[in-house]
């Protein structure tokens, strides 16, 4: 991107507030993607927000941009279609940590290794928001929640440490009390040609009484002030990734240059699919029949 | 036009030592090829063809036992005497699917996603080894769920797009086909039915997903359902399917068989054209900023909202699968609003009841006044008019009314028609009518005789004239064991169980049988020599194999 | 006992300050207490108790809340004048969810998997918190594809196991529901219908997943659908259903709606007992060595094979997906046999015609004469029975036909039943009334007229009552903008577009319209002074919102 | 396991023999799942074998065990809810690539972060072989299939790396050429209290011209050969879930001791729920009823 003309937030603004709690940590997120949209002076009509089923997947009708408010753990796929069908469309994904983790693993994992050009931004609250606080898979161990009344005894999800393993090439985290950081790093993701994940942590005010804002607050740093760290290195990437209870990093953690699926995809070398012409032109046609005669 | 024999592909290749299961396939292509008259070197080389790049070990292992399968018919059976006359036009010899893939190209279709599933792989297989010479983006995806949301977002954004997939897949993908149905997403789903239930059996043909496809995803939500009769039918089926899907807005499904998908046939010499029409509904591509604001889901009275296409200028709308008001705000959540609820699940389903007018109405096929009507959906077609072809020849005046279109339906026309006929009869590809069953709840007229086959074979000619005959006759055919039955479940015995030295030898049936049923007695005897070496018995009305006395121990199962 | 009446939950609490959009039901919860003629402080506790863990503030908020609500209902409405006689005799207040999770463990369920969904939650809630005590492993797992399969392999094993879900999550089980009946699992599945398609309106009711419920999985296989009807009758169910699911060796598929599984309703002290009756059918729990090679699949006159569980000794098999002989070997690869096949998918469905011998016939309930006759399933009995009556001291002769088990279905006796009717009308909460189709399906049986509720709100007697008056009068309810409707839609938009200062003031309807139809014409007036801001103008028929002209700017929409 | 009496592999012959391609990986594989099961001294009668759809997953019929033949991608999730049924049965679960890791890829980072105590044995050709040559998650970039006529573009899955980042305790992997050393790491997994996995090279001679025999058996070598390899060094574990080229490490990557799913949970402690009885004890139904008046 060369020189942008940045755009003001208002520009985003949604005829719909947000209903969710006071103090959720979507609003954060909300805020920064915001933010990152206008500093990359994305219009609205060539910002596409893909959500599954979740308190935090009803960001889209929050924002003034196209999207699809979609099915339960879906999203990345949902996405994956309409940028495969309009690569001109900046296409930003954003979900909760069930919808994402949970019920929506295999296509996270599988978009990862293929490096779709995708933004993926995961509210991750570590509980089943919507439905009134059930156990998610980042729930740490030992968290009583409505469907683990004697403690969660499953080992937690590593997004990151899943996300280096399985190919994304822009890795990355953020926090809802830092919204200009994560708006940086928002903005950093977008603008990165490949996959990129923001797992970001974004408290549950009303089912997640364990990690709360203070709770991160105490713990919380960022990668970039820690001097030498660089995002190329992968191994260091790695131990990062297990780094977590009284120091838990947030920032960007991996960046790769891998080349991207789009590239490698011929079908689009001549532009968007959409904007291809539909008619069959006769030769091929008949060179084709031919094949069956 | 298809058949159906027994094969006892083991026996028939064993020659040619242990053999990979696929090429049981193979084996009746052989077969195939001496029923429908043609002498085996004419197809050796297409064979070679078609395996070539496996390397010329592959290639000759094919003929081999396609070969094998040749000479196994012609030493048991008799062609069924077709002429080929060899004319200068030369027609194409297609498939159902391969049909459906040159629509799919031919209507614009610009997306396809898959994962691979018998016998729905080769529209994948056939997509991808053409996609850069038609311009086409294939993704095998990791699942069917990734499969038909991928289609979707990509009809949503404006491309045309297909997905394909069989029964099992196809129920991963119902749930996004009601979002499809809510966000109003033109997309189109090609189901390719199979033996089933679940797995069940794979490489042979049924026609019981019609109840799958009527019931796929919760709640009401608009729905096309085209069930394709011939690979003539398929390719017209699908570039229709695919104008329809926009122009309603909808997920529009394509339900085919293993039968019509994957058996060539030769069809008509100009039949597939290229210059097909595209119509791609109301599209909005323009919308001045003083325009007001745009309403993707406008309640209008055809139900059809104009469509904006994702990068539009001022048109910037989100598509929920939550309920939504005209200008897609959800009403599931804080703004719920039960009048505006009722009123967008009208504009929904109105479109169901406009597309109808698009679609052909069923016609009555053959003698008008015929004592007989034979009733048929999808891949049957053809099997049928020949039936009913020799039922006339045999004295019974008899015509079909044969159903495309399964959803939305033409209630009155069907109700029409089958009130004027003199006997009903329904022709189905599985154990429940499900078709019958349709046309009883789409119409309300009830058939009563049904001709049903589900043991993964073809239906055929002289199947369905057999099954009429006993209707009309008052005694429809039993559901016993019959000797000719008897005889391959011992061989599915021997082959399963005792290694392959025995065959059947003299068959009794005993009317006291075991006491509880009469039975089949059945003596095992060598191959070879014809010693008789043990009995089994099988229930004549259950079919379970009782007991296997052993004269003299044979099967490793014995020592076990 | 249900009602419908608009709560502007904004404006309610708005004097309380943004509140979680979760609250909305508390503030059903106050106004309902009042329509039930209780006093608030008696609650006032109950709410306590509920969200203490929460702790205080949550606490009171809710207590604010629901008093808002309590306050609002009072001030509008009068209170259905229910009678509490507070006898001695202490009544369970329980919901459907409830009853079922208290089924189950009493039928001696040990397995139950789920993953959230509303509004099936409330049974894991339920089970899970009472797990230690009723010795019952409670699984949430990551994905509903999970759960079904997680239970069908617990129920394989020999537990008695049952997974909850709604639509949604429905959808995604399907295929795993064909394996069960392939694999003959014993399996409970319950799925409570809510708004649909799709993500819908999901704290809302609707009966529209039967069509669902009926096509889930491809193929023909033996199934069973039963629909309870008040939370006694759901407690029942599923003590039944765990019965027949290990007699018959099937999936059996509990569909309840929103309405029944999240509404507590008093019920008869004794209702519910302890000592339920337990079949777990024929199992095999010796088999001594000399016995032969035991049969898993044995055929069978009823259909039924005697189960044995794994780790009994010398009855060693497995369970195949892909379709199998008598003792699970496979006939959909190499041997492949096309008799056998048939004899085993007949054993799978014979099983059904015999379970619907143990299942009760469908009753006519009121005057045998009646003029006219309610037909419904499911949730809508009560409430179907008290339009009834209503109509009956109206002068109308009603009684009511209620069906349970929807498949296998007593299509010879429902038939019996309504052909002696005078007039049938089906009363369903969907759009396309399933159920009338169904009947149609089954018996043939074709119910003209319905009255139908598809807005999300429960089925109300008085609405019933009106619907059925109208038919009866020869002129069915329009589906036409009704004067209320069109205020509740000025409401819909005002509070999501315009902010809450305005309100609807005067209204016309105006015949000639927009030209393309008649039209409302809504004044919108401040909150406060009632100062005229502009007009909103609503189709009669379609119910668009085709203008909105502010007399000075007032919605940020405005601006942007 | 005390001193245990091991079972003659013909304790286990099935009355079907395998129909698999003259070749095919998947005969070693069955032949080491026999031996396995023998020397562990494990009776027919309480092994359990749980598969989905592929040629590899039709190895249950082939072996005389209980088992259920499932759905394609499910296998993990039925022998979960078999194994919490009743745990005394040794449930096995073998499948494919493509059965395992892609369709099935939810299920298996699921019960890996359980840690169920499960084996898990995939037969990896890098192939969908059943459904006659597409590329599967675990082709070889650049690969030629019948799906992937250009070559693969996607970056393949790394099973060894998604299990050690997913909690799995046992990890390993074998070759079809090493028929005795799949043996003892099956032994191993199945003797392992908690979640196993054996990701095995099992070629596909009919599909795969490129992952054949040879090509392993140039490349694999053993862990165990490697002086000073210490199977509860996760890091070192990592490195080596990454080495792939001209050396490829067969043998058990890791071996955990964390607790597992099934101590943990209470309606176990009595013994497997398949014993428990069913009737309901009045008193206590009384006092669920009390909870509702
Ligand atoms: C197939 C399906 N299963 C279950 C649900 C119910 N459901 C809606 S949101 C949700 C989980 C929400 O958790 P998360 O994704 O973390 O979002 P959050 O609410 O915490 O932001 C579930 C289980 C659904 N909508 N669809
Ligand atoms: C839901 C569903 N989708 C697709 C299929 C078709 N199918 C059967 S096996 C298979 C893949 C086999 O590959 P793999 O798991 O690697 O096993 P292999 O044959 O290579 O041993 C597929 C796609 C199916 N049976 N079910
Ligand atoms: S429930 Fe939690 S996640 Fe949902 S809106 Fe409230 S605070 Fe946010
Ligand atoms: S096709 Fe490949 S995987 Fe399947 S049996 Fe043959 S060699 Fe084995
Ligand atoms: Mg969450
Ligand atoms: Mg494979």
């Amino acid at each position: 991107m060369a020189t942008v003309l940045e755009l003001p937030i208002a520009s985003y603004e949604s005829v719909v507030d947000p209903d969710w709690c006071p103090g959720c940590g979507d609003f954060g997120v909300l805020k920064s993607l915001k933010m990152a949209a206008g500093k990359l002076g994305i219009k609205p009509k060539d910002l596409f927000v893909v959500s599954g089923i979740g308190c935090s997947s009803n960001l889209p009708g929050f924002i003034h941009a196209y999207g699809v408010h979609s099915l339960h753990g879906r999203a990345v796929a949902v996405a994956s279609g309409v940028k495969l069908a309009n690569h001109d469309l900046h296409v930003v994904i954003t979900g909760g940590d069930g919808d994402g983790y949970g019920i929506g693993i295999g296509h996270f994992i599988h978009a990862m290794r293929r490096n779709l050009d995708l933004t993926y931004i995961v509210m991750n609250n570590q509980i089943y928001g919507l439905t009134t606080g059930q156990a998610s898979p980042t729930t740490m161990k030992d968290v009583r929640t409505k469907s683990t009344p004697r403690g969660n005894v499953e080992h937690p999800i590593n997004p990151i440490a899943l996300a280096l393993v399985s190919g994304a090439t822009y890795i990355s985290r953020a926090f809802s009390g830092e919204p200009n950081h994560m708006a940086d790093v928002m903005a950093g993701a977008i603008a990165h040609r490949g996959f990129a994940l923001v797992d970001v942590f974004s408290p549950c005010v009303t089912y997640n009484m364990i990690n709360t804002y203070p709770w991160f607050k105490q713990r919380v740093y960022k990668l970039e002030s820690e001097t030498g760290y660089d995002v190329t290195d992968y191994d260091r990437a790695i131990d990062k990734a297990f780094e977590w209870g009284d120091r838990i990093p947030i920032g960007l953690f991996y960046k790769g240059d891998q080349a991207i699926y789009e590239d490698s995809e011929p079908a689009l070398k001549k532009g968007p699919l959409v904007h291809q012409s539909l008619g069959m032109n006769q030769e091929l046609f008949e060179d084709l029949i031919e094949e069956f005669v | 036009h298809v058949l159906s024999v027994p094969l006892p592909v083991n026996d028939i290749t064993r020659a040619l030592g242990k053999l990979p299961a696929i090429m049981q396939n193979t084996v009746a292509t052989g077969a195939a090829l001496f029923f429908l008259g043609l002498e085996f070197d004419t197809v050796a080389g297409v064979l070679g063809d078609t395996f070539s790049h496996k390397g010329q070990t592959v290639v000759d292992q094919n003929v081999q036992v396609a070969r094998a399968g040749f000479d196994y018919a012609k030493e048991k059976f008799v062609p069924l005497g077709y002429r080929w006359n060899f004319s200068k036009i030369r027609r194409p010899f297609i498939t159902g699917n391969e049909a459906i893939s040159l629509g799919a190209v031919t209507a614009g279709c610009k997306f396809y996603s898959a994962y691979p599933m018998t016998p729905a792989s080769s529209i994948l297989h056939w997509m991808v080894s053409h996609a850069d010479r038609c311009g086409i983006l294939v993704k095998q995806c990791e699942d069917e769920i990734a499969v038909v949301n991928m289609a979707i977002g990509a009809g949503h954004a404006g491309v045309r797009a297909m997905c394909g997939t069989s029964g099992g897949g196809f129920a991963l993908m119902t749930e996004a086909i009601g979002l499809a149905g809510m966000i109003e997403a033109p997309v189109v789903i090609v189901t390719v039915q199979r033996g089933g239930p679940s797995t069940g059996i794979p490489t042979k043909t049924e026609q019981a997903d019609l109840n799958q496809a009527m019931g796929a995803s919760q709640g009401d939500f608009p729905r096309i359902i085209i069930a394709p009769s011939d690979p003539t039918d398929a390719f017209d089926t699908t570039v229709e399917a695919f104008n329809l899907a926009e122009k309603y807005q909808l997920p529009v499904i394509i339900i085919s068989d293993l039968l019509l998908s994957e058996h060539p046939e030769t069809i008509e010499a100009h039949a597939l054209k290229h210059d097909v029409q595209i119509e791609r509904g109301e599209l909005v591509t323009e919308w001045p900023a003083g325009n007001g604001n745009y309403k993707r889901y406008a309640f209008t009275p055809s139900g059809i909202s104009p469509r904006a296409l994702p990068g539009t200028e001022n048109t910037v709308y989100v598509a929920g699968s939550d309920d939504h008001d005209e200008e897609g705000i959800l009403i599931s959540d804080v703004f719920t609003s039960p009048p505006v609820r009722r009123k967008i699940q009208e504009k929904r389903m109105v479109k169901v009841e406009r597309a109808l007018e698009d679609l052909d109405l069923p016609k009555l096929e053959g003698p008008e006044d015929a004592e007989v009507t034979l009733v048929g959906w999808g891949s049957t077609k053809g099997v049928i008019k020949e039936a009913a072809e020799i039922l006339r020849t045999d004295g019974i005046s008899a015509n079909q009314l044969h159903f495309k279109y399964l959803h939305p339906f033409h209630s009155k026309e069907a109700l029409r028609i089958l009130e004027k006929c003199k006997r009903t009869i329904c022709v189905e590809c599985n154990y429940s009518a499900q078709f019958a069953r349709h046309l009883r709840a789409e119409s309300g007229f009830s058939i009563k005789d049904t001709v049903l086959k589900y043991d993964g074979e073809p239906m055929e000619p002289a199947y369905i004239v057999k099954g009429v005959k006993a209707i009309l006759a008052g005694k429809p055919l039993s559901l016993e064991v019959t000797q000719e039955d008897a005889r391959e479940m011992a061989y599915h015995y021997i082959r399963s169980r005792l290694g392959d030295s025995l065959r059947p030898g003299s068959m009794t049936r005993n009317e006291n049988g075991n006491g509880s049923e009469p039975t089949w007695h059945i003596e095992l005897v060598t191959r070879d020599k014809g010693e008789r070496r043990g009995d089994l018995i099988i229930g004549v009305e259950t079919g379970s194999t009782y007991s296997w006395q052993p004269v003299s121990t044979v099967s490793k199962r014995q020592e076990a």
